[in-house]
């Protein structure tokens, strides 16, 4: 809970900064040498405000790290967050503002996909790097340009595909979807029903479900009898409704096996009354937001840093539930950002054309505490990261990790090569 | 599912829409049909219950009836009185000017956005309801708390109607409603009315809230949509009539119910929405309404 | 009030407003040139609101209509931005027409209604056909599509250029039919539309026409907004989008030819300066709202009017 | 031969017939007055006549052309103008816009498309001078004193140089200086102008009128010259027993 009209957070960050150069830093950063300057687009407010809330807290915590270990090429960095409503015509706006007038080396940060369409245009114009966290299908896609790349989180596509062999090989082959009638959901009805159609099953039926739609009963009536498998992606505030109405819809009755994408949950405690019905239902999750008995050596770091328990939760607040499976995305982000400027040895806007270049040529994404996800591998043509996802199960309420796919899993070709167009 | 319970499920949640069309458009329909001020802030009323119906539940200990009575106490009078507190600071001091009014609520709308925003934070949550209780059909399940608030929603539109018709003050806002002029030279306080039934629309924007929220979430942007929805439910209903803001909601709720069956969901929404214009284009007073001049 | 005094004063404004990009740093320039297109819709909203006293909260159609109806043949058929901004203004016309046709059967607030209910559908419609409006997350127009005469749209000065002199025009043309034989009836409309009818005036066509000029303006800034920023989508199709304008010509000053721009400027360095102060800016916004109506109901400029020059046009 | 011919003109709200069968007709270069008693019929009558109520049956011709199914404003422009009875001006204009509203809106349409020129200015100014009322064209019409604003209403309609000017009550809340003007100005209209008005002042209406049509119960009750209707004994009967 933030104070009513506490001082804007960019203002704080700054003095956050002048603390970090004073006191934190070792000696290689210079007390005189200007810092890095990067622009987050924020969904402060608007739609989008669960997770901007957790992709600030997280790319925090990474700016304090990174900060802590001499910064990126021995300069300090600094972040600006600027709120973007989660609209895409202030996200242009704030582009323009992080760029031109606070005079950001790059702009980062971007969830929502509309937001990322309707800034991406601007970030071309004005030639500043533009790394979203988003999941969007829309850079590898090739709609966007060579100033945007996703090197923190893999895509919607590629998550999908790789879920359609297990879903077909253990839940089954006749499946219904219900999507929200919106790009995130489009990426879902078209990718998985190719998906699940290579595994040998099909679609039976596909319910996209208008933006704004609170109730949700009268469309499950639609689901056709033969289905094994319920498929659902909803996302935004209405999402606690539709499955609280799944439950009391099929009840006590015989129901297919439920499918679901994490997003569905992000920031909501799967142990909430009402979601009862989601016991034993499986989910995707990039990130699983409980602690794994098998996690990486440097899950536990992570989790320090951004201030999250074993449970996925805020440490100082165990109801508040964090946007685990696509915050680690503004965390890595960062981190790329570091490894490409000083491979490029950046000084400054001039050289943001090279530094692009030089994210281009990255492939290797090795495991380290800089990727707590996971290894990656980034495509440099399609300027997407491809990484490994996870398959959870709900038990007991919590959400527990019972596959992981492998990186060919979600691979798909090339739809485009940025790296033939120009500047 | 064969037609027959696919119909009765249709009709079920379009009764339960009406239901929930009707709560949220009684306070707007007091506003609107005595005071005849476009108040957009009306939705962050009903928002700011829900709001205040979470606070409560989490705060109250006990079983989840208990802190839903209280919370069913508490959102109507705090909210009633931030609305009445509007009334005497900002939209008395612009004498109800349409245009200013619009203006004004709209900065109401901002500020409460931004407080519920700040206090409350951006994430939709549950409030339990009262009680957990399940309707199982041969065909389906129900929640029985979803007939439950038609039933609510019966009861909350009855009180307001004897409220209006029989008690001393419905007489005077009525009055007040038909011609401010000569209510002020009966010696009717207009001043102190018009505050009133705005404290008292918000209240029932909060009640409607309180009782709805169970099976929705709150959200701090959850205000958007039953602003939307009260307006067209009153216009349609005829303005400042309380059975044609009834009859209004069960039109709307039904027909939306009943079209989603048939089309796909987004084209059973543009369908719905049409329907309801064209009501409008070719009947323009509303169902229950008396044109003006 | 003399017509010469009138003109000149208007044309200062434009010449201030052109003048100011060479003054302003360039993150303030191109915001200008956001405003001026805003302005140009706020405009076409006051001529239907403002004079004629049509309130209506289904101008976000227009303005997305004008938009989908430039964007998308220049995404899909690689039409360029000339043919695309005469599309542009036949689709925010054509879209007002048919609506006018059936809301303009009602009055008051069930007009607001049917026109917010129309802009829904319209918004839910461009949902539906997703697979060419690319729906809510829309799509990035292509460079051949924001090219006028050679120029490239997406570079600073041909697109302040384009900005100001698109909102020149309409500026223009809103004052001289503000002031001329049409602009009296229009006014006629708002203030007493049984007796302008006892006049001899059919108000049905009257405000049929001028619903039909405001969507000119709507889709003509629709279309600008597309192709001048490089992007289009369902979101502009939202209430939200018929809100703003009311809110930048109630600000200004309603039934003003300058309100409206100094509306959409006022609101857009208000939320540029709330923003900057506090991460609590919309609550600055909403108070600084409610601040300035106590002080002038009728917008800036209508207080100026009521003020200080009643002939304010 | 009439102007305006009226016949078999009806039309009922609900059970009430508030005009019955009306056969009417009004002579070129005439003042007639048309009285009754209150709900009689006479404001739905002229509201016929004018075209702001629909007719259910009977038939309008003006100058031998049948106008019964033209809206008020065809009507208007055909030549056939109607002043309100209770002032219906447009406050927030000029007393200049006002008039020029109809100077451009009537049957002649003077004047450019930008809204000026000289013709509309003379036409503007001669029905301003007309009601006496050419010193206050810069006025806000909002702001003029009643009796002001009722002459404003009249030199509307003579400025829309209609053929038929139907006044109703515009003597209503003037004063009595005012009303021997007005009457005056009345009888200077004719011929070039026929006036139907309807009036409550007996005085006004034996003054000017040439003839007079009695409505009672929505029917003609009786017809004639100021002299034969005063001594009518139904018409008597009808005002005393009302």
């Amino acid at each position: 809970m933030t104070n009513l009209l506490m001082p804007s957070r960019r203002a704080l960050l700054k003095g956050a900064g002048a603390g970090v150069l004073a006191g934190m830093l070792p000696a290689t950063v210079g007390a005189q040498a200007a810092p890095i300057k990067v622009g987050f687009q924020l969904h402060r407010t608007g739609i989008g405000a669960s997770y901007g809330r957790w992709y600030e807290r997280t790319v925090t915590a990474a700016l304090k790290k990174i900060n802590a270990e001499g910064g990126i090429a021995g300069r300090p960095v600094e972040i600006l967050f600027e709120d973007d409503a989660t609209d895409p015509k202030r996200g242009a706006e704030v582009v323009d503002k992080l760029t031109q007038s606070d005079g950001c080396d790059v702009v980062m940060g971007t969830l929502f996909s509309h937001v990322v369409m309707g800034s991406a245009p601007r970030a071309g114009e004005l030639k500043v790097p533009y790394l979203v966290c988003s999941e969007g299908y829309h850079v590898a896609s090739g709609a966007l340009n060579r100033w945007t790349l996703q090197p923190g989180i893999t895509d919607v596509r590629s998550q999908i595909s790789s879920m359609a062999p297990w879903v077909a090989a253990n839940l089954g082959k006749k499946v219904t979807m219900f999507y929200p009638d919106y790009a995130f959901g489009y990426d879902h009805r078209d990718h998985f029903s190719k998906a699940i159609a290579a595994q040998g099953g099909e679609m039976v039926a596909m319910i996209a479900i208008p933006p704004t739609e609170t109730s949700f009963t009268r469309y499950f009536a639609q689901i056709p009898a033969d289905t094994e498998v319920l498929y659902h992606v909803m996302v935004g505030p209405a999402v606690l409704t539709f499955v609280k109405e799944l439950g009391e819809f099929y009840g006590t009755g015989p129901k297919p096996q439920l499918f679901g994408f994490v997003d569905s949950l992000e920031a909501v405690d799967t142990a909430t009354p009402g979601l009862e019905f989601l016991e034993g239902s499986h989910f995707w999750e990039a990130h699983p937001r409980v602690k794994p008995a098998d996690a990486g050596e440097f899950e536990a770091g992570y989790r320090e840093a951004v201030g999250v328990d074993d449970n996925g939760t805020s440490v100082s607040d165990a109801k508040d539930v964090a946007t685990y499976s696509h915050m680690f995305s503004t965390w890595e982000t960062l981190h790329f950002l570091k490894q490409a400027m000083e491979a490029a040895g950046y000084t400054g806007p001039a050289d943001r054309q090279k530094l692009v270049e030089a994210m281009e040529a990255i492939t290797d994404l090795p495991y380290g505490p800089e990727r707590p996800q996971g290894a990656k591998v980034f495509n440099g043509k399609t300027h997407q990261v491809f990484g490994v996802q996870h398959i959870s199960q709900i038990q007991s309420g919590k959400l527990v990790q019972v596959h992981t796919t492998s990186m060919e899993d979600g691979m798909y070709e090339d739809a485009v090569d940025y790296t033939t167009m120009a500047f | 599912m064969s037609f027959g319970p696919f119909l009765l499920l249709a009709l079920m949640e379009g009764l339960v829409t009406a239901a929930v069309l009707a709560l949220a458009a009684s306070g707007l329909s007091l506003v609107f049909g005595v005071m005849r001020v476009v108040n957009v802030a009306h939705g962050e009323f009903y928002m700011l219950g829900a709001v205040i119906a979470w606070f409560v539940t989490t705060l109250v200990p006990g079983p989840a009836w208990a802190g839903f009575l209280v919370a069913l106490a508490v959102a109507p009078v705090a909210v009633g009185a931030l609305a009445a507190a509007a009334d005497r600071l900002v939209l008395r001091r612009l004498d109800y000017d349409p245009e200013a009014t619009i203006v004004a609520t709209i900065g109401l709308l901002y500020m409460i956005q931004q407080a519920a925003l700040s206090f409350y934070g951006p994430d939709a949550r549950p409030v339990a309801a009262p009680f957990d209780w399940r309707l199982q059909l041969p065909w389906f399940g129900y929640s029985g708390y979803k007939l439950f608030v038609v039933l609510a929603a019966a009861v909350v539109l009855l009180a307001l109607w004897l409220f209006m018709t029989r008690s001393k003050v419905g007489l005077v806002m009525r009055a007040t409603q038909v011609d401010r002029d000569v209510a002020q030279a009966f010696g009717i306080d207009v001043d102190l009315v018009y505050m009133a039934v705005f404290g008292i629309g918000a209240a029932l924007a909060a009640v409607a809230a309180v009782l709805i929220v169970p099976i929705q979430q709150a959200h701090y942007l959850m205000g958007h949509d039953p602003l939307l929805l009260s307006f067209i439910v009153v216009i349609i209903g005829g303005l400042g009539s309380l059975r044609g803001t009834v009859v209004a909601a069960l039109v709307i709720g039904l027909s939306d119910g009943v079209i989603s069956m048939f089309f796909s969901p987004t084209l059973a929404k543009i369908l719905a929405t049409l329907l309801v214009a064209l009501v409008l284009v070719f009947r323009p007073q509303g169902l229950f309404g008396v044109r003006d001049r | 009030m003399s017509g010469a005094k009138v003109w000149a004063l208007h044309l200062a404004v434009l010449v201030a407003l052109f003048a100011a990009q060479y003054l302003l740093p360039p993150y303030h320039a191109t915001n200008l040139a956001r405003v001026l297109v805003l302005a140009l819709f706020a405009m076409g909203y006051n001529l239907a609101f403002g004079y004629t006293g049509l309130l209506s909260l289904g101008h976000a159609l227009f303005f997305a209509g004008g938009m989908f109806a430039a964007g998308l043949p220049a995404y899909h058929f690689g039409f360029s931005a000339g043919p695309a901004l005469i599309l542009s203004l036949l689709g925010g016309g054509v879209l007002a027409g048919a609506v006018g046709l059936f809301a303009l059967r009602t009055a008051g607030v069930s007009f607001m209604i049917v026109t917010l209910m129309f802009a829904q559908a319209g918004y839910l419609t461009l949902i539906y056909f997703n697979a060419w409006t690319g729906g809510d997350q829309g799509f990035a127009v292509p460079a051949s599509g924001r090219s006028l005469f050679g120029f490239a749209l997406s570079s600073d000065g041909p697109r302040f250029a384009v900005a100001w002199g698109l909102f020149a025009l309409g500026f223009l043309v809103c004052l001289a039919l503000v002031r001329s034989r049409f602009g009296r009836v229009m006014v006629a409309m708002r203030e007493n539309e049984e007796r302008s009818r006892l006049l001899g005036y059919n108000p049905f066509v009257v405000k049929l026409i001028v619903l039909v000029i405001s969507g000119l303006y709507a889709g003509l800034a629709g279309g600008a907004w597309a192709l001048l920023f490089g992007y289009a989508g369902a979101s502009f199709a939202t209430i939200q989008y018929s809100i703003l304008p009311m809110l930048y010509v109630l600000l200004g000053g309603a039934g003003t030819v300058a309100g409206p721009v100094l509306g959409a400027a006022l609101m857009f360095w208000l939320i540029e300066l709330a923003s900057g102060l506090t991460s609590a800016w919309l609550f600055l916004v909403g108070a600084a709202l409610v601040v300035l109506v106590l002080f002038a109901p009728k917008g800036i400029l209508g207080w100026v009017r009521e003020k200080v020059w009643r002939g304010l046009p | 031969m009439s102007l305006l011919e009226a016949r078999g003109l009806t039309r009922h709200f609900g059970g009430l017939r508030a005009v019955d069968g009306v056969d009417f007709d009004l002579r070129p270069g005439e003042v007639q007055g048309l009285i009754g008693p209150n709900g009689a019929g006479k404001t739905t009558f002229v509201s016929l006549l004018s075209g702001r109520i629909p007719v259910q049956s009977g038939t309008i011709h003006l100058a031998g052309e049948d106008i019964t199914r033209l809206p008020a404003q065809a009507r208007v422009r055909k030549g056939l103008a109607y002043t309100f009875q209770i002032t219906s001006i447009f406050p927030g204009l000029t007393v200049f816009d006002n008039v020029a509203l109809a100077v451009q809106g009537g049957r002649a349409q003077i004047g450019s498309w930008r809204g000026g020129g000289a013709a509309l200015e003379a036409a503007v100014a001669a029905a301003l001078g007309q009601v006496g009322m050419a010193d206050l064209a810069g006025q806000g019409a909002g702001a003029l004193s009643y009796g002001h604003q009722r002459l404003l209403e009249v030199a509307m309609g003579l400025a829309l140089q209609p053929k038929v000017l139907i006044l109703d009550e515009p003597t209503q809340g003037l004063a009595a200086g005012e009303i021997a003007g007005f009457m005056a100005l009345v009888r200077g209209l004719v011929p070039a102008v026929s006036v139907l008005l309807i009036e409550h002042n007996m005085e006004v209406v034996m003054g000017v009128a040439d003839r007079i049509t009695v409505l009672n119960f929505g029917r003609v009750l009786a017809r004639g010259t100021p002299a034969q209707i005063s001594a009518d004994p139904a018409v008597q009967e009808a005002y005393l027993g009302a």
